[in-house]
């Protein structure tokens, strides 16, 4: 889960970390208005959406009086940002952050993420500064400092104070740089953060300010931050997502036109792998999870429907502790109840699959039952050419 | 024995009285699995499904000498109920369940490695279908008869993938020694590699089959350490093909980060270890028949 | 640092843990005004002093009107409580708190201490609470439960729960139990306990409440606990002891007559031991720490003339980092500008011995001065004996 | 070598600059210590004394190859301090500050463990006057000129008792092989039974001298230890007869809460321990002596 640069600063600022000060804005007037409460003869209007690389995509907009903020505000607001990170659709904007502008003498980049590999939180930083940090990897990897975070002890001080230095920086900084590292470690672990990015991490005069901020949180860890759900923005996340998550189904969303309805994330993706090799495209991941009861492939349907792109269904169930009888039954009842206006290609296998079939032999004759997943794959593919020629 | 559970293993069950945990546990006892009673808080001297009910997961262990636990217990309990385990001095535990946060599996992690190499508990999960030894014994929630008793063993994140994995393997005639979740989440009890090292040391294993998926280093830790460690032919088949970068696909910890994390860059890296690919979802079977009949595989 | 039963009772409401209400009172007509507050028909008013076995005592009064109440208070506030935990002078009740009664089910004993031998913060409870610890590890060593917390691993539920289903509790008592030993653990953590006792821990009815608690904390820990200095009560400590620690000097009241300055808290203790073995008894252990500067020495000497019961002050220093004669220096200081109206040994050893006799000789010519550990002691011991007979 | 340190021990200082890590560093060096450097945040890349200060330990160790450290930090960063010293690599750690808080030493004692035994660090102290091995090296804030060299090896929480020991033993003529201060704090780095083992070990010591006072478990710890591990002999004295109970006098440790931590009862486990008893602080001389010469001491 995701948040906004301004939320992320907030959490930030409860735990000792300095930002540059700034104001949220829903419309131009407040923008302006916001403008002229932070008082000073510069500022940045910022689109908050979910996506890094604004700068380079136009969401971050320089202005030297409140007019100009008006005017970017009203430019931002409303619009959909394209950026590097998000799809051809973009994010919608619909606030921005108007924050004063800081003297910078040094950017500098400071990230935490979880390390799958050392299975602890990692600190990676750099002196240098507001490139992402692929880009740092890249160009300067030896500016670039590690650390790990041992979890039966903690981060510890001196492991902040080895960082500071590792970044160049001296007298009163080093001070500066162990609370904001320490602080950025406390905003990690005290809300089960799964990254948190500041960058640029700025020099200001005897001043270190997060200029910008990332965060994302481990969606898992929800149930005990409830405060990370009030600052959840659905607007940002993927509508077809959002509908199928909101009933409980893991939804994404691809380019494709062969929808899938699929129990277990792993089956899901060989799926998607298959009608790939086949000569398709998926249209989504969806995995109904738990037990595939009639309603929840009734559910999966409509968020499977919902995407206009998808010109054929394909619905493929191992049954473990389902059975293919009941399975059966919901792919009845979703046909009858939600209709399924494009060819359906049914894979059903494991317990009671004899069963299984023979309901849809019955009572969903316009199914096209497949027997494997080769077999299910190729029969979606050309279901969907069919299609294709026939329009 | 066959690794990790066979017919002797004495188990219990951790949330042995919720809906999800009775259910399973007559499954498991119908299988064959030697349930020797169960653990909820509160319930304790009750008798459920003629096994007995415990406290506390020590109370359990001194009272039926259980070695081995699966757990059923919310995610917001279920990395305290591993480490109620690992304490009680159970050698082997799967848990299944899915949604336990990722600093709490740190800390599980961390908090085993507390106990000497020798009584440190195995852990399979969490967010897994569990472990099966056809024929022997199961502690999982998978369908048991798909899946035949033989000598090909079977280690991947996914349940139901798994399942199709066993039942192309059934529908070739190819027995499994035993099968392996280490489950979907990105911090689990045992990685790819943990249980290969199983495998290459288990007399009933001849070739391994490893079901791997976008994200995470272990496939690749895995290929590399079989390429120097393993005798026994390793196959490997790596979902998410289709995956975009950055996006999570259903499990926890099935999204490319990193370089490497991919579905193609970690087929690249395991063929270049020298293991046999498995091309595609469906070729289970087949691939594993040629590769045990020693016929000419496509690398 | 000890604190007061109310006060410990806040610091457990702060985590979750439920005690009975009631109300502080520094006065009769406050106590009966807080029974009157909490209503019902029934109340305890209890001396907060910094002791336990209180009820023993008398310190805690069982009332059935405001009218018992008020004279239950009135009888305490101002007296002095001498249990078998105080000295013979017993401690001041400056304040009484007035509680409800609640019906009692069941007594248990929950503890908390730094355990040394395993370097572990260690839970003891016992399903027969009521009576102290000592007397349970006697009469009912199997009712004892006991625990502990790895540092690295911080305290587990299930651990609380092994110890609620230990006590014999069940039901809807075990989560509530749970609950209570998590927030204890959490108290002690948070606050640098040094130990925690609720005793009786009391299961009334559905409920579980904390009737009675004592807590102490690490001084050294005080300096990130400000919020602990606030609840220090100099008032029930030593008055000799609170002059000498608000000097930085550590002493601690003993009953004899040979008051003591000593550097190092080993020789101190030693010195002590010698004077005993000489047939004397020392009026205190006083370790003037770091550098025996003059203003130290001087501040000693203060601090042990506080003391009317001292008839023979003896002074022990072994300069490693000072020097003898500045140590000297500091003795004729102390002379000069204290005062010493008693027979004074002074032995010095170390660095400059030689220069800091010639000192004495010279300008103190009336301190005795002494070679060894154990010649300081004897001519302590016979001066403080011929002041005797002198009187 | 002496147990701990000698002549060719490289030592950097942690809180090198302030003043009274200055003045002690002087002392150290005078004595013959082999002071490579000092560490000092912010203030890397100065001289002080004549040798470099370093921002950071591991700064330190990559460049002086030190091996020991002593820490002058004041108590709110001083558990910090021996973390960083044990995570650079220092093999020998003493903490000379007083005033560490009790939680904090428990961290630090499960940090250093997270080291595997061959890296692990010794830590002596804290709230200690050091480690000396006269002659060699000095690694504390003892004056130097009151230890003889020699082969009697002495162990002692408090400073000013360990220095009344030492000039006793010196005008008894009798020398020490090293003298190790483990400091007066309840959560300590080395124990009396750590010490004790390596003075077992050391073809340098004859004998050993405990210097105990009242409070925990150590000294009854080590009078156990040393009866079925010990061939040297081994005496002691225990401190604080006139203490009352729940008293603390002086040192965070030095206070009776349990049964066996009055000065009466442990003389009384170590008399039964078999070792011989120094009557009183005066006698450490001639208790030595007499140990030494074979003559009959009084038990």
């Amino acid at each position: 889960m995701d948040i906004h640069e301004y939320q992320a600063k907030d959490l930030l600022v409860t735990r000792g970390i300095r930002v540059p000060r700034g104001g949220l804005a829903y419309s131009p007037e407040q923008a302006a208005y916001r403008a002229t409460e932070l008082g000073g003869d510069a500022w940045v209007v910022k689109a908050q959406v979910h996506s890094g690389a604004r700068g380079k995509a136009g969401g971050i907009i320089m202005c030297r009086s409140d007019k100009e903020v008006e005017e970017a505000a009203d430019k931002l607001l409303g619009a959909r940002l394209v950026t590097k990170q998000t799809d051809g659709r973009g994010k919608l904007v619909s606030r921005v952050y108007v924050e004063e502008t800081v003297p910078i003498d040094r950017e500098l980049y400071l990230g935490f993420v979880l390390d799958r590999k050392e299975e602890r939180i990692m600190i990676v930083a750099s002196s240098q500064g507001g490139m992402d940090i692929e880009e740092i990897s890249e160009k300067e990897p030896d500016s670039i400092v590690r650390a790990s975070v041992d979890p039966g002890a903690g981060m510890m001080q001196f492991q902040a104070r080895e960082i500071a230095f590792g970044l160049g920086l001296d007298g009163a900084l080093i001070a500066k740089a162990v609370q904001t590292i320490m602080g950025c470690y406390r905003v990690f672990r005290d809300f089960d953060a799964s990254m948190l990015e500041i960058n640029p991490l700025v020099v200001s005069k005897d001043d270190l300010l997060a200029l910008d901020c990332k965060m994302s949180f481990d969606e898992n860890a929800v149930f005990r931050r409830p405060e990370l759900s009030e600052l959840r923005d659905k607007s940002q996340e993927d509508p077809r997502e959002t509908f199928a998550s909101d009933r409980g189904l893991s939804y994404v969303g691809l380019d494709g036109n062969i929808g899938c309805i699929i129990n277990g994330a792993g089956l899901a993706m060989a799926t998607l792998d298959m009608i790939k090799i086949a000569g398709g495209e998926p249209a989504n991941f969806l995995d109904i999870g738990g037990g595939a009861s009639p309603e929840r492939v009734a559910k999966s349907f409509r968020a499977v429907l919902k995407d206009p792109k998808v010109e054929v269904i394909l619905v493929n169930i191992f049954a473990g502790i389902n059975r293919c009888d009941w399975v059966a039954e919901g792919v009845v009842k979703a046909i009858e109840e939600v209709g399924v206006p494009v060819p359906l290609v049914v894979r059903l296998s494991g317990t009671k699959v004899a069963e299984g079939r023979r309901i849809l032999a019955e009572r969903a004759p316009s199914v096209i039952v497949a027997d494997t997943l080769k077999d299910a794959a190729d029969k979606a593919v050309s279901a969907w050419k069919s299609t294709r020629k026939a329009a | 024995m066959s690794i990790l559970i066979d017919k002797s293993t004495k188990v219990i069950i951790q949330g042995f009285t919720g809906r999800i945990g009775n259910f399973h546990a007559g499954e498991m006892m119908e299988y064959g699995t030697t349930l020797v009673g169960g653990v909820t808080p509160g319930k304790g001297g009750q008798m459920h499904l003629g096994k007995p009910v415990f406290n506390t997961v020590k109370g359990a262990v001194e009272e039926t000498g259980a070695d081995a636990s699966i757990i059923f217990v919310p995610p917001p309990f279920a990395a305290d109920a591993i480490m109620e385990a690992a304490d009680a001095g159970i050698r082997y535990c799967v848990c299944i369940t899915d949604g336990i946060p990722a600093q709490d599996m740190m800390r599980v992690k961390r908090y085993m490695r507390r106990y000497r190499a020798e009584n440190r508990m195995r852990l399979t999960g969490p967010n897994c279908a569990g472990t099966i030894s056809p024929g022997k014994a199961m502690l999982g929630i998978m369908p048991g008869h798909i899946y035949t008793p033989g000598r090909v063993g079977v280690v991947g994140r996914s349940g139901t993938l798994g399942y199709e994995a066993a039942s192309q393997m059934q529908a070739h005639g190819i027995g499994i020694s035993t099968s392996v979740g280490i489950g979907g989440d990105p911090i689990n009890g045992s990685s790819f590699k943990d249980i290969l090292m199983l495998f290459e040391e288990d007399p009933e294993t001849d070739a391994v089959v490893m079901i791997g998926e976008i994200g995470g280093p272990q496939e690749a830790e895995a290929a590399q350490w079989a390429r120097e460690h393993m005798k026994k032919p390793l196959m490997a088949y790596v979902a998410g093909l289709s995956a975009p970068k950055g996006k999570k696909m259903g499990h926890a910890g099935a999204i490319v980060q990193a370089f490497g994390e991919s579905a193609q860059e970690k087929v690249e890296i395991i063929r270049e270890a020298g293991h046999t690919i498995i091309p595609n979802p469906a070729a289970f079977g087949e691939t594993v028949e040629a590769v045990l009949t020693g016929k000419k595989v496509a690398a």
